[in-house]
Formats: structure tokens, sequence, C-alpha cells
């Protein structure tokens, strides 16, 4: 009966970092966004936290621990801060307006559904339905980076597209070796901090963190 | 029989100002005007022997050796053409080298012309070099035709021998063909009336009197001479391939004395036809000139396809 | 294997100085050691087919090998034969080279023994990837030697065209090193029955073309005029001479013993005709020409598609009767070996009159002869042997191009028909180039001189006379004594294609060269003799000029020399004629490179700017292509 | 551990902490390559006798010949790099462009860049590997914005930007390829490669399908395949000259060993979909870049894109993957890791020569700098595939390889894009070498400015004419530990 009970906890919790990262590609203002940001690590969290509990695996709880510490406090405080030091104006421009990002975003969730189906069919594990929603979820955050103008929601499209990776690690298999899971984890990590200094320099080349100014590389 | 090839050759070379003499004999006749003499060219080319020459001075050593390259080319020839005795002095390479020889005659004539910078020099000659283009292949084609209606090379010797041997079954479309596109060519080749006027002196009109133009005294004899052996050669050519019968290739005197009358009725009647052809027709702009040779040319062809089709 | 010691010696004589002469030539060393270098190589190359018929297996593998085999040379007959006769040629450029006023540079004498290597090791490599490497190195040698040229555009079109044919036969003889299993040539006999009747064609086809690049075949022609002009003198005569015969001994081999020839007679005919159309172009496009060495390019262009024309009815007669191929492959060979002769020559001698005069155009040029009489009669040979006049060996090898084609009577197939037209061509194409080199003969040396360089040129080097009259002497000879000679090609030749007839019964006709040159060469004396019994006084006096006096403008120019042949064949020269401040042009416009190189050129530049606009700069749309290519590439596999 | 390998670690971490800890110094532009030459000669200590056949398999680390034959290249153009650098960053010094600060952080970042590559081919666990080319992308993205313009910038942001996702996209694949072991392999050994190899016949194939595609794209975007190539020629074009050779000759390859592991897994289980992925990007990517180079006005650009499509033409020959054709990509990544430095280095001395990367402005470089221009045709003859140096060797058994394998279209389509390419390099490159050269340009000579070209040079050449049967030996051994046959 347990088993039925944690299929649902955890679908739902699949199914509300969905509904997050939809509602992040509707926003068109800065500070709503990195709010469901975090919002999503929280439900990412519980998913983990769900997942160790009834598969006793330890090393999981060390995954949600990490995810609650850095990508629900530390990483939106970091975000606020360059926002505030970039003071950028809180206006995200988006190229296709809020229904074409939307349709699109229904667009990609139906293309994983359809990828994923027949990998659906031939596992096991309790969390099969989440791969789905981990491939849309990845695919969102990209499509996401693809239509935002700012370096801003360029990375939090990136930080998206991990969350939806490590959901699709801790479902599939309940989570990858240990190591793994933290290379990964730090590696985020870097690579917001890379981005944030070159924001900084192109905040102080461009005095704007509009990546449409970087057009001077064609051919 | 080395004897008779000799005799063959010394004759050939012997009547060549003869029959120059005999056409323009005709020629006359025909404008009901007495003429010169039929040795009237030997006198001629006596009395040039003698005088002595005058060389311009932009002219180079080279002047001095196309004279004697065309005369030797020619003698050569005359070694190599049978004219009533199918064995030759010279059996070296048939048909094709005849072919080469006159365009050694030809290309040695060219230069001559460009010699001493004058302009009719290089007038003549690209006019020359202009229908040569035209006359090759036609002549080329008609070698083929014989080569491949008598089945027997290039050799002439042997051409004549056997379609003499083969009688009237020769006489089919290629040979009649050929032979006219020949006659077309030997006009053009020796510059008669409706390619070029051999007898005028108006220097734009020229083509092959332009390239002599610079030659005087014993090389103006010898130039003279190779030209008229070359039309003999010509006509003996055309009579004893196209018409061989009566050819004698058995060595007895009896043949050979029949085939002598025989050769020299047919070198006769070849030379009445040209000076008839020069006395009735004119001659034509010099851009005419490559439709009547287009024509030489489509009679040889036909006559060298009719022999695979027919 | 190392045959006995002295093979070895041979072989190291033969390519150890030329390396030595490439390495000090490429590390700039000073002085003249990387010619005499080089001319040591030839020296030894000319030996080459002597010690072939001394020890008739030479052969040697280099223990260390490339990725894709051993290096490894053998010598057959014919083979060595080529070797023998590019090298003596080579050897006589080398040498005028050095006598030359050019001033090269070392570095050009190290490309020169490059030049010599890569062309020797195409002649005898025994492994495809030795016979690829050598021939692309051929086309990159030649392309370093023609730095010192002043025209860029021609250098690279050169390499490109050559190039792209290079692509071609490293596909093709990578199909046969496939299909035979192995990489040594000598396992590749008869890899048609193998391969089938469509591939062999195909690949036929695919060598015709790979090769036609080098000895400018119709479409891929367009580069050799330019390139001839713009290079040194010694760096076309290398071309045209020494690196063609590399290409039709190649050529021959590859069509006629790996692939072996039956089957292909409708190759055979599509390559006749190709090639007849070239000798076409190439001698109406030489009659136009106003510098002697873009008239000397076309008519390589023609002498080769004259050799192509002669392999290509190989494959024709090959079923009917095996007496005619050895024939014509006979012709098509000897014709490449005189024409490598007769062809340096008169470079050498355009690039004495060049060095003389300091002219380019014969226009400019005229009355050489009376000054420099050794010159001009040297060059009367070539103009002679280029033309084919009797005894020289240009007559032979088109004499023996007309007994092949004259001789079809015997054939039985359909194609016959096609012959007269063959024949009429060529008697065409003879004469137009007879014409082009009289003219070319006429305005470099006759008439009053056009220039103050003519008037008053400067005297002949020293020493660089002595290689142009070996090879007259070698035209002469081997026109007279080419009885031997053919008896060695065609035998090379038949054991290379398994040819079991002699060309002998091909033959319609018979011909003795020897007896013929000395019947020539008898009757001109004796008539010479003969007219100077005669009166020998002599009178100077000016050209006749009907009353006036002549200046050398009045003399015909090469545009009016040439004009009765352009205003018949008008329609194929696409010439338009023009007044322009008093003088009387015709342009003359490639019709092969306005409708086939230009918009070749220019599709595949708009194409790129097409493609160029993906890179829009902007990393939206290049965020937009990786999420595009990621979903298409999923949605592919879920459906398959 | 083995000996050897770990003291290449150790010298590792000294000589990046000696490097670091010198950024100050002037000397530290003479420290660095004797760093380098040091982590070059150890490398070659542990890789010769790895090439021989023989795997180091103890702990986290592993290495089979393919690893070596990519370690071995790191080491060498990572060495060579930067010798030449020391010139090249010692010109710009003098001349201010560069402060010293910035020159420590340079070669400091080189020597941390050259080690984590090293490191990515001795590791086990396909995650780790991930991880160490996740971390060079980290690294290189400071090289390649090192200068202060704002084009440098605009390349290192997509630069960091594309390869995350790139490395995002493959971290993915490899959780599936975990997620498909997951009943077959225990949990903590599922993602070393030798265990992988071992049960690769009983992994899901519709996941391994799934994740291959993944991995294919993800990596692809570091290796530059066409449609997600768009960061490469920005970035390779502003980088400073030592470091786009290094980028193009040896990174690629870093990201291609990624794909390759996958590869041999894949193939073991479904034999043809892995290659049929690589043959259609090999095809597009060789396609597109023939097209690039024929209208690109800047050198480095072209040059970039001339990487691409010795990408492609390396991606073909896993394409057809019979045995024969593996060997041959391999021996064609060789022959590009070691030709393309020359020509980038070359053209590095003549954009600071000319000050200008605009091809069409240069001129006249064989009067004013005779050597470079001898090395520029040198190079240019050689990556267009000319005889007698190893990119040809390379094109040829490639085509002998798609031959061997029946696909004579694919050979066919493969000469007409070599031919246009070879069109387009010779259009652009050799006028720029003949004609007037102008007075500002001035010849730049120096021990560590040639000895790099010369190296590089006798080393092409002599991979192209001769390979002794050792050196055969090695790239079958690379080939068939690709397919993990003999392993």
């Amino acid at each position: 009966m347990d088993q039925l009970i944690t299929m649902n906890l955890v679908d739902l919790c699949a199914v509300l970092m969905l509904l997050t990262s939809v509602m992040a590609v509707a926003t068109t203002r800065m500070k709503p966004l990195i709010t469901l940001f975090s919002l999503q690590s929280v439900f990412l969290a519980a998913e983990a936290f769900i997942v160790a509990y009834t598969s006793g695996e330890s090393h999981i709880y060390i995954m949600c621990g990490l995810t609650l510490a850095l990508k629900v406090v530390v990483m939106p405080k970091m975000l606020l801060y360059i926002m505030g030091k970039i003071h950028v104006d809180k206006e995200i421009d988006l190229s296709i307006g809020i229904p074409g990002s939307l349709l699109a975003s229904g667009f990609m969730i139906f293309v994983s559904y359809y990828i994923a189906e027949p990998l659906i069919s031939t596992m096991e594990t309790v969390e099969r339905n989440c791969l789905a929603i981990s491939l849309s979820i990845i695919l969102i955050g990209l499509l996401m980076m693809c239509t935002r103008r700012k370096a801003i929601t360029e990375t939090i499209g990136l930080l998206m597209m991990e969350n939806g990776l490590f959901l699709g690690a801790i479902a599939l298999s309940h989570g990858m070796p240990l190591i793994v899971e933290i290379a990964a984890f730090f590696d985020v990590m870097v690579v917001i901090i890379i981005i944030g200094i070159f924001a900084n320099r192109i905040n102080k080349s461009f005095n704007s963190v509009d990546t449409s100014f970087l057009r001077r590389l064609k051919e | 029989m080395i004897a008779v090839e000799i005799l063959q050759t010394v004759l050939l070379v012997a009547v060549a100002p003869l029959m120059a003499g005999f056409v323009s004999k005709v020629k006359a006749g025909m404008q009901n005007r007495p003429g010169s003499s039929i040795l009237q060219p030997y006198r001629d080319l006596a009395k040039l022997c003698r005088k002595d020459r005058a060389v311009s001075r932009s002219c180079s050593w080279l002047f001095r050796l196309v004279p004697v390259v065309c005369m030797a080319s020619m003698l050569i020839l005359a070694a190599m053409t049978p004219f009533f005795y199918t064995g030759v002095l010279a059996p070296y390479g048939g048909l094709v080298t005849v072919v080469y020889m006159f365009t050694m005659y030809r290309f040695a004539m060219v230069l001559g012309g460009l010699e001493g910078g004058s302009t009719f020099g290089g007038m003549g000659s690209s006019r020359e070099m202009m229908m040569s283009v035209l006359i090759e292949p036609s002549l080329l084609l008609g070698i083929a035709t014989l080569a491949v209606l008598s089945g027997a090379g290039t050799d002439m010797g042997d051409i004549s021998e056997t379609i003499a041997s083969m009688g009237i079954a020769a006489v089919g479309p290629a040979l009649i063909l050929a032979a006219c596109s020949f006659m077309i060519t030997l006009l053009a080749e020796n510059a008669r009336i409706p390619f070029d006027n051999p007898t005028t002196h108006l220097e734009l009109t020229m083509v092959h009197e332009a390239m002599i133009l610079e030659y005087s005294g014993r090389d103006l004899a010898m130039m003279e001479y190779s030209s008229m052996l070359r039309m003999n050669l010509f006509m003996a050519l055309l009579g004893s391939l196209f018409l061989p019968w009566g050819i004698s290739s058995t060595g007895e005197p009896v043949s050979l004395l029949v085939s002598l009358a025989l050769a020299f009725v047919k070198l006769l009647t070849v030379a009445f036809v040209v000076a008839l052809v020069e006395s009735v027709l004119c001659k034509s702009r010099l851009f005419k000139v490559p439709n009547l040779l287009t024509v030489s040319f489509a009679l040889s062809l036909i006559a060298m396809i009719s022999l695979y089709i027919l | 294997m190392v045959g006995t010691g002295i093979d070895a010696v041979y072989l190291i004589l033969l390519f150890v100085p030329a390396i030595a002469g490439m390495l000090l030539g490429l590390v700039k060393a000073s002085g003249r050691i990387p010619v005499a270098l080089c001319a040591v190589s030839c020296v030894i190359g000319m030996l080459c087919y002597p010690y072939h018929v001394y020890s008739p297996d030479l052969a040697y593998e280099i223990p260390v090998g490339s990725y894709l085999g051993s290096y490894a040379v053998s010598f057959d007959q014919l083979g060595s034969f080529f070797i023998s006769i590019s090298s003596t040629v080579f050897l006589m450029i080398v040498i005028h080279m050095s006598h030359s006023g050019h001033g090269y540079t070392p570095g050009y004498s190290g490309m020169c023994s490059a030049l010599f290597l890569s062309v020797t090791l195409c002649m005898c490599a025994e492994t495809a990837i030795l016979l690829l490497m050598a021939w692309e190195a051929v086309s990159m040698v030649t392309f370093l030697m023609a730095r010192a040229g002043m025209d860029e555009g021609a250098r690279w079109r050169f390499l490109a065209v050559t190039h792209i044919g290079g692509l071609v036969l490293m596909a093709v003889y990578g199909y046969m090193w496939v299909v035979s299993g192995s990489g040594h040539l000598g396992d590749w006999d008869g890899l048609g029955t193998v391969l089938g009747q469509g591939t062999s064609m195909a690949l036929a086809l695919l060598l015709f073309i790979g090769f036609g690049t080098k000895l400018g075949t119709v479409p891929f022609h367009a580069w050799m005029p330019d390139m001839y002009a713009a290079s040194p003198t010694h760096t076309t005569a290398l071309l045209t001479t020494v690196c063609s015969n590399a290409a039709v001994l190649m050529l021959f081999r590859a069509v006629y013993s790996y692939i072996g020839a039956d089957g292909l007679t409708d190759i055979g005919m599509v390559v006749c005709l190709l090639s007849a159309v070239t000798a076409l172009w190439g001698a109406m496009e030489s009659m136009v020409q106003t510098e002697p060495k873009r008239i000397l390019a076309y008519s390589s262009m023609e002498n080769m598609a004259l050799v192509t024309m002669c392999l290509s009815m190989g494959l024709i007669f090959w079923n009917s009767s095996s007496s005619l191929t050895a024939l014509v492959t006979l012709a098509g060979l000897l014709h490449a070996l005189n024409h490598s002769v007769f062809k340096s020559l008169m470079l050498l001698a355009v690039d004495s009159v060049e060095d003389v005069t300091g002219e380019r155009k014969i226009d400019r040029m005229g009355g050489l002869a009376r000054v420099l009489p050794a010159l001009s009669a040297v060059a009367l040979v070539g103009v002679a042997s280029l033309a084919a006049i009797p005894p020289m060996n240009g007559f032979i090898s088109e004499w023996l191009m007309l007994q092949s084609l004259i001789g079809t009577n015997a054939i039985s197939s359909d194609l016959r028909v096609a012959m007269p037209l063959l024949i009429a061509m060529m008697g065409v194409c003879g004469m137009i180039v007879a014409t082009s080199y009289a003219r070319l003969f006429g305005f470099m040396f006759l008439g009053r001189p056009r220039s103050q360089g003519a008037a008053d040129p400067r005297p002949l080097r020293k020493g660089s006379i002595s290689p142009m009259v070996i090879l007259a002497l070698l035209c002469i000879g081997m026109g007279m004594l080419s009885y031997p000679i053919m008896n060695v090609v065609s035998e090379g030749a038949c054991l290379t294609a398994g040819i079991d007839a002699s060309y002998r019964d091909g033959m319609s006709g018979s011909l003795e060269p020897l007896t013929l040159g000395i019947m020539i060469l008898g009757t001109v004396a004796v008539v010479y003799a003969a007219s100077r019994l005669l009166s020998r006084r002599e009178e100077e006096t000016d050209t006749w000029g009907c009353g006036g006096t002549l200046d050398e403008r009045m003399q015909y120019s090469s545009e009016g020399f040439s004009q009765p042949i352009v205003r018949v064949f008008h329609p194929f020269y696409g010439d338009t004629s023009s007044i322009e401040n008093g003088r009387y042009l015709t342009r003359f416009q490639e019709p092969f490179v306005k409708y086939i190189y230009n918009p070749l050129g220019t599709a595949i530049y708009r194409v790129s700017r097409q493609i160029t606009r993906v890179q829009t700069g902007n990393i939206q749309s290049y965020l937009g292509y990786i999420l595009v290519t990621l979903v298409v590439a999923l949605m592919a596999v879920r459906l398959i | 551990m083995i000996p050897s390998l770990a003291v290449l670690i150790a010298a590792m971490v000294v000589s990046s902490a000696l490097c670091i800890g010198l950024r100050r110094s002037r000397h530290v532009s003479a420290v660095m390559p004797a760093c380098a030459f040091v982590l070059f000669a150890l490398c070659l200590w542990v890789c010769i006798p790895v090439l021989r056949g023989e795997t180091i398999d103890d702990g986290l680390f592993w290495m089979d010949p393919l690893s070596a034959v990519f370690m071995t290249l790191v080491g060498f153009i990572g060495f060579l790099a930067s010798l030449y650098s020391r010139a090249y960053i010692g010109l710009e010094a003098e001349e201010g462009v560069v402060s010293r600060k910035e020159n420590g952080i340079y070669y400091s970042l080189l020597i941390v860049f050259i080690s984590v590559m090293m490191l990515t081919f001795t590791v086990r666990s396909m995650a780790v590997v991930w991880l160490g080319i996740a971390a060079t992308t980290l690294v290189s993205t400071f090289l390649v914005g090192f200068y202060s313009r704002e084009e440098s910038t605009e390349a290192a942001w997509k630069y960091i930007i594309l390869c995350s996702v790139g490395m995002t996209i493959a971290l993915f694949g490899l959780t599936l390829v975990y997620a498909s072991t997951v009943g077959v392999i225990d949990s903590d050994s599922a993602l070393d490669w030798p265990s992988l190899m071992e049960h690769a016949s009983e992994l899901d194939p519709n996941m391994m399908r799934m994740a291959m595609i993944l991995i294919i794209v993800g990596f692809g975007t570091k290796v530059g395949f066409v449609p997600m190539h768009t960061w490469l020629p920005d970035a390779h074009s502003q980088a400073p000259s030592p470091i786009s050779g290094l980028l193009s000759a040896v990174l690629l390859n870093c990201a291609m060993y990624g794909i390759l592991r996958f590869y041999g897994v894949s193939e073991s289980l479904d034999p043809g979909f892995a290659s049929t992925v690589m043959l259609v990007f090999g095809l597009v990517s060789l396609g597109a870049a023939a097209f690039f180079i024929v209208s690109s006005r800047d050198l480095k650009r072209m040059l970039a894109y001339s990487s691409i499509e010795n990408m492609g033409l390396i991606a073909i020959g896993f394409g057809i993957g019979t045995p024969v054709a593996i060997a041959a990509a391999i021996l064609q990544m060789t022959a590009h890791s070691v030709t393309k430095p020359i020509l980038f280095f070359s053209a590095g001395n003549i954009i600071q020569s000319y000050g200008t990367r605009e091809m069409s402005r240069i001129r006249g470089v064989y009067r004013s700098m005779p050597f470079t221009a001898a090395a520029m045709t040198v190079g240019t003859l050689s990556i267009v595939g000319c005889p007698p140096f190893a990119v040809f060797v390379g094109e040829l058994s490639l085509m002998l390889g798609a031959l061997d394998a029946g696909m004579s279209w694919t050979v066919a389509v493969m000469i007409v894009l070599l031919a246009i390419v070879f069109a387009g390099m010779a259009r652009n490159v050799f006028p720029m070498l003949s004609g007037e050269p102008p007075e500002y340009a001035r010849d730049l000579k120096g021990f560590s400015r040639t000895a790099p070209l010369v190296v590089l040079i006798v080393a092409t050449t002599a991979l192209g004419l001769f390979m002794p049967d050792a050196v055969v030996q090695c790239l079958e051994n690379a080939a068939s530990s690709v397919t993990g046959v003999f392993s």
C-alpha cells in the first residue's frame, strides 16, 4: 500500500516542478522568476526526501540537504545580489511573447512524453513516469534560454535544466553514485560563478546585460 | 625492273612543263587566240636559270633554302607516283606520306612567303594556309576511300593494281565521288581558276603567286618548276589511282608500251578538263572558296561512308 | 627484392642525387650544386632503358613503409623507356636553365630535382600509395616552381584543378585497391572481370577525367594557357613534357592493365569524341594567340588530345582486332614521347628568344633569323616536327595514327562509321596546327624586326644553344630511326596491356622511316649542289614595295595572318572585333570559361553566402539550433 | 597506484602550484614551458607501455591504448603551445597589450588546462570523464576571454553558455545510461567503462538509443558538429593564437573521446545505430564547413571552420564503423592535431606582424616573413590533403575504409566537398602570401617562435611519409580498443 502512496507523492512533486517551470516561462519580471526557481528547488528537495525515505538509500538525504542549502537559499541570494549590483531593470523582454512561449512549452511536454513512452513501458522502478517530466523540464529550460534576452535569465534557464536533470537522476535510478551527484552539483555552482563574473564584464562594457548587444561576431 | 621505275620518274619530271604548256595552249585555243607554244615553259625555265637573282636585305638563310626544299619534295614525290607501271622507285610509305610531302612543300612555300617582310608574302601565305586547312580533310578522306575500296592499304602501287584488276566492279559510287572530290582538290591545290588565278599580276587577288613574288633568277625557276611538277603529279595520281585500268603491273615491254600510251591519254584528258574549267569559270571571291571546298569535303565523306553503308 | 649489387648501385645513383639536390635546394644552399645533382640524376635516368635490357626485373622495396603500405619501385620495359626519354628531355631543360640568364634561385633548382624525383617515381611506382603520393607531389612541386611568375590567379587555378583531378584518381585507385585487396600494382591485372561491366566503365571514365585535368581535356583545360604564360618557361617546359609523359603512362597502365580494356567500347567512343573536340579546340585557339607560350600551351592541349584519342580508340578496337589496338596504342604512346622532345625544344627556343629580345608578344618580334641563324635553324627543326613534316618524329606518330584510322575497315563494330569523321578531324587539326606553327616561326624569325628589342637583340648566352641542338638532332634521329623505337614501345605496351598481336600486321601500308629520311635529305643536298652550279651572281636589293619603300608596320600582323581562318570558323570562336583608338582589335572570350567556370564559381559563392547566414551572431538563435537538433534527433530515433 | 601515473599526477599538482605561485614574477614565462615539457615527458613515460597494448587498471584510474593516444597528443601539443606562447604573449607583453598580472594568469591557466585535459583520459568512470571535460570548459573560458576587448568577452560568454548547455544534455544522457544499467551492474561501478563494455549486451536497448542521441548532441556541441558548432569560430578567432591552436588541436579531441567511449558501448549493444548518427553529423559538418571556408574573410575563423571540417571527416570515419575505418579516423585525428597548430601558430605570427585578421588586407607575406610564409604554405597544403603530409594519408585511408564498406556515394560526396574546401582554402591563403608587403609588416623571428613550427612540420611529414610498424601497431590497438574487441 505504501508503494501506491510513494508513487503518488513522487508524481505530485514532479508535476509541481513541471508547473513551476511552465510558470517561469510565463513570467515577465525578474523577481518572480527567481522565487519560482527556488520553489522548484524546494519541490526537488522534497522529491529527494521521499525517494530517500522509501528506498532507504542514505546518500540521497545528502542530496536533499545540498539542494535545500544551495539552490533554495544561496543561489537566489547571489542572483539578487548580482542584479542589485548591476541594477538591471526588472523587465524581461521576451522575444516570442507569453502565449507563444506557453504553446512552445506545451509542445515540449508533448514531445518528451512521446519520446519517453517506449522507455516507461519497460521500466519497473516506481518513479518511471518522472522520466518524461524531467525531459520536459530540461527542454523547457532550454526553450527559456532561447527566448530570453537578459544574461541573468539565461543563467536561470540553465539552473532549471539542472533541476530537471537531478529529478531524472533521482527518479530513474534512485540517484547516481554519490561522488557523481556531488561532482555535478559543484560543477553547476562553478558555472554560475563564472557566468556571474562574465555578466559583470558584459555590464561593464555594454552597461546593460541585454545579450542582443552581443552581435559583433558574425559571418 | 628498276630501269622502268627510273624511266617512269624521269618521264614524270620531264613532262611537267609540257603539261603546263598544253593547258595554257588549250586555254588560248578556247579564247581563239594563238597563245604561246607548248614548249614555252621550257624556254622560260631555261632563261630564268641563266639570270642572276636579286635577294632582299631583310631575307635570311631560309630564303635560299626554301626553293631547294620545294624542288626536292616534288622530285621525291615524282619517285613515289606510279604513272604507267605499278612498281615505284621509292615505295617508302604510301599515300599518307604523299599527303605529308605536300604539307612539307606548302610549309616551305609559306615560310618563303613570310620572308622579306613584304605585305603580299604575308597575305599569300595566310590565304594559302586557309585553303589548305579545308583541302586536307577531303584529301585524307579520298585516300582512305581508296585504301578501303581496294582493301590493299595505302601503298599506291598495290591500290592501282587491285583496282585495275577489279575492272568494272570497282566503278561504284565511292570511286566516282572520290574522283570528283580529288578533281576539286587538284584545282584548289594548284591554284587554278575557281580558287586562284595562276596568271594574274594583281597582287590583292594572288594566293600562290604572292608567295613567290620575292623570288628571282634560279630560285624562281625552281619554284616555278616545282609548282608545274606538282600539277603534273596531281594529274598523274588522278590518272593512275582513280582510273588505273590498263596500268601494267608485269614488266613485259608490250603491256608497258600500251599503259604508257594510255597514261599519256589520261594525262592529256585531265589537262584538257582543267583548261576547260579555267576558261568556263571565273575566279571566285576568297570567302566563297570555303563553300566550294566544303562541297569537295562532303563528296569524299559520302564516298567513304558509302563504302560502309552500301 | 633487391637484385644483384649492381641493381642497388643503379637505384642509389638514380634517386640519391635528386634527393640530395632537393634537400640542398630547400635549405637554400647557394651555387650550382643542386643543379649539378639534378643533372647527375637525369644522366642516370637516361640509362634506365639500356639498364633494363641488361637486368630486366629491377625492383626494390624500402623497408619502412607508410601506414597504407610500403614504398616499392619496379621497372618494366615501357616504364624504363619512358623514363629514359623523359630524363633526356629533363637533362636538356636543366642544362639550358643553368645557362639561361634568369638567375634561378637555389630553391628553384631544388624544386627541379624534386620534380624529377616525383615524375620518375610516378613512372616506376609499384605500390598505389607511392603512385598517388608521387602524382600529387608532381602538381604540388610544379605549383611551387611557378612562384616566380607574374599572374597569381593562374597558379592557384592550376593547383585547384589538378588537385580535384588528384582526388578523383585517389577514389579510383582506392576502389581498385579495395577490390583487388592488395596495395601492390603488380597484382591488379584484369580487375574488369571482377568489377563487372558497369563499374569498370565508370572507373575508366573517371580515370580519363582524372588525368584529363592534367592533360587539358576540354572542360578542364582553362588553367593551361594562363599557367603556361605566367610561369617561368623552364617550369612550363617541364610541366608540358615530363609531367604529361608520366600522366600518359599512368593512364595507359590504369585503363589497359589494371581495369583490362574489354567491354569498354562505349567509354572509348565518348572519350574519343571528347578528345576530338579538345584537339579541334586546341588547334583553333592556338591560331589566335599572340604570345608564343600560349600558342605552345594550346598546341600541347591538341597533342595530348590526340594521345587520349588513340588510347580511347584502342578500347574500341580491343575486341574486334588486337593488331589494330597494338598499332593505335603504339601511335598514342609514341606521340606522347615525340611530343615531349619537340615541345621542349620549342619552349627552350622561345625562352632564348624572349631572353635575347626582351619581348613577350610575337607582334613585337621578327627578323631574328638573319641575326641569330643557329637559333632559327634549331627552331625550324622544332617547328617542322611539330607540324609533322616527313623526316621528323612528329610525322612518324601522325602517320601511325592515320594508318590506324584508315585500317578500320577490318573492325566489324558499327562504330566504324564514325571513323571518317575522325580522319577529317585529324586532317583539319593537323593543317590548322601547321598554320599556327608557320605563323609562330614566321613572325618570330622571318620578315623585318617589329621592335627595338628584335632589331638589335643581345647575343645568345654562351652554351645555351647546345641543349637545343641536341634536342633537334634527337627530333630528326627519333624520326629516322623510329623503326627500333616503335618495336620497343609496342613490345612494352603489349606486355603491359596483354595484347598478343604485333602492330605490324595492323598497318595497312609499309613505312621505312630511315630510307625515307635519307632520301629526303639526300635529294635536298643534291638539288642544292645542282642549283649552285647555275649562275651564282647575287645582287642585294630592297623588298619589292610596288615602288614605295616598305617600313616594318606594313608587314602582315599576326592577327591578320589568322584572320581568314577566324572568319571561316567564326561561329566557334566567339570573337568580337572592335576599333579602339585607331587599332583593330579582336577579343576572344573562351566559351568554356564563360559558360562553365564562371557560373560554377558564382554558384558555389552564392550557396556559401546562404549557408553562412546561419552564423547570425545572436546567442538566442544558437541555443535555438541546439534545441531544434535535439528534438529532431530524438523524434527521428523514436519514429524509425 | 602505478608509479608512473602517481608521479605524473604529482608533477601536475606541483607544476600548477609553481606556476600559480610565480604568476607575479617575470620568470613564469620560462618556468611554465619547462613544466609543460616535464608533463610531456612523464606523459610519454606513462603512455608508451599502454600504447603497446597493456592497460593500466587500478582504483580510480583506467587507461587503454585509445586514451594513451589522446594523452600523448595533449602532452605534445600542450608543450609546443606553451613554448610558442612564450614568444607570442611575450611580444604582447612588450607592446603593453597584456599586463604583468594577466601574463601570470595566462600561464597558470594554461598549465591547469593541460593538466586537466591529461587527467580526463586517465579515469575509469565515465562520470568523472564528463567532469573532466566540464572542467576543461571552465578553464578554457577564461583563456578564450583573456583579452579585455568586447569581442573576446562576447566569445567567452557564448562559449560558456553553449558548452554548459551541451554538458547538461550529455549529463542527462549519462543518467539514462546509468538508469539502463540499474538491474545489470551494481551501482557503484555502474558508469565504469570496462564494466559497461562487459555487460553491454544486457543493457536496455531503447534507453541506450535515447542516451546515445543525448550524448552525441551534448558532447557534439563541444566537438563542433555543425548545427551546434556556432561557438567554435568565435572562440577560436578571439582567443590568443597559441590557445586557439591548442583548442582546435586537442580540446575537440577531448570531447570526441567522450563520444567514442559510449560509441563503443552502443556499437556492441546494437551495431549500426551510433555509427549512422555519427555519419549523418559527420557529413553535415563536412558540407557546411566546406561552404563556410569558401566565404570566410577572417583568417582564424577560416582555420576554425577547417577544424569543423576535419572533425566532420573523423565522425564520418567512425560513422563507417568497420575496424579499418576507425583506425583511419584515429590516424586522421592524430594528423589533424599535429597539422592544425602549424596553421594557427603561423597565422599568429602574421596577425601580430600585420595587426589585422582580415585576409583581404594581408599581402606579401612571402617577402616580409619568409619562414612564416613557408610554414603557412606547408600547413595549408597539408591540411587540404596534399602528400607527403599526414592528412593526405588520413583522408586516403578514410576513403579506402568507406569504399571497403561499400559506401561509394559517401566517397563521392566527400570528394566534392574536399575539392570545395581546397578551392576555398587556396583562394584565401595563397593571395595572402604573394604580392607586395606593406611597409609596416616586419619579420618576427626567435627560437621559441620558429622551433614549434619546425618540430610540427617534421612531425606531420614523418607521420605522412613513414609509419614504422610499432606506430601502426599502436593505431591498431587504439582502434580495436574503441570497440572493446580485445579488452
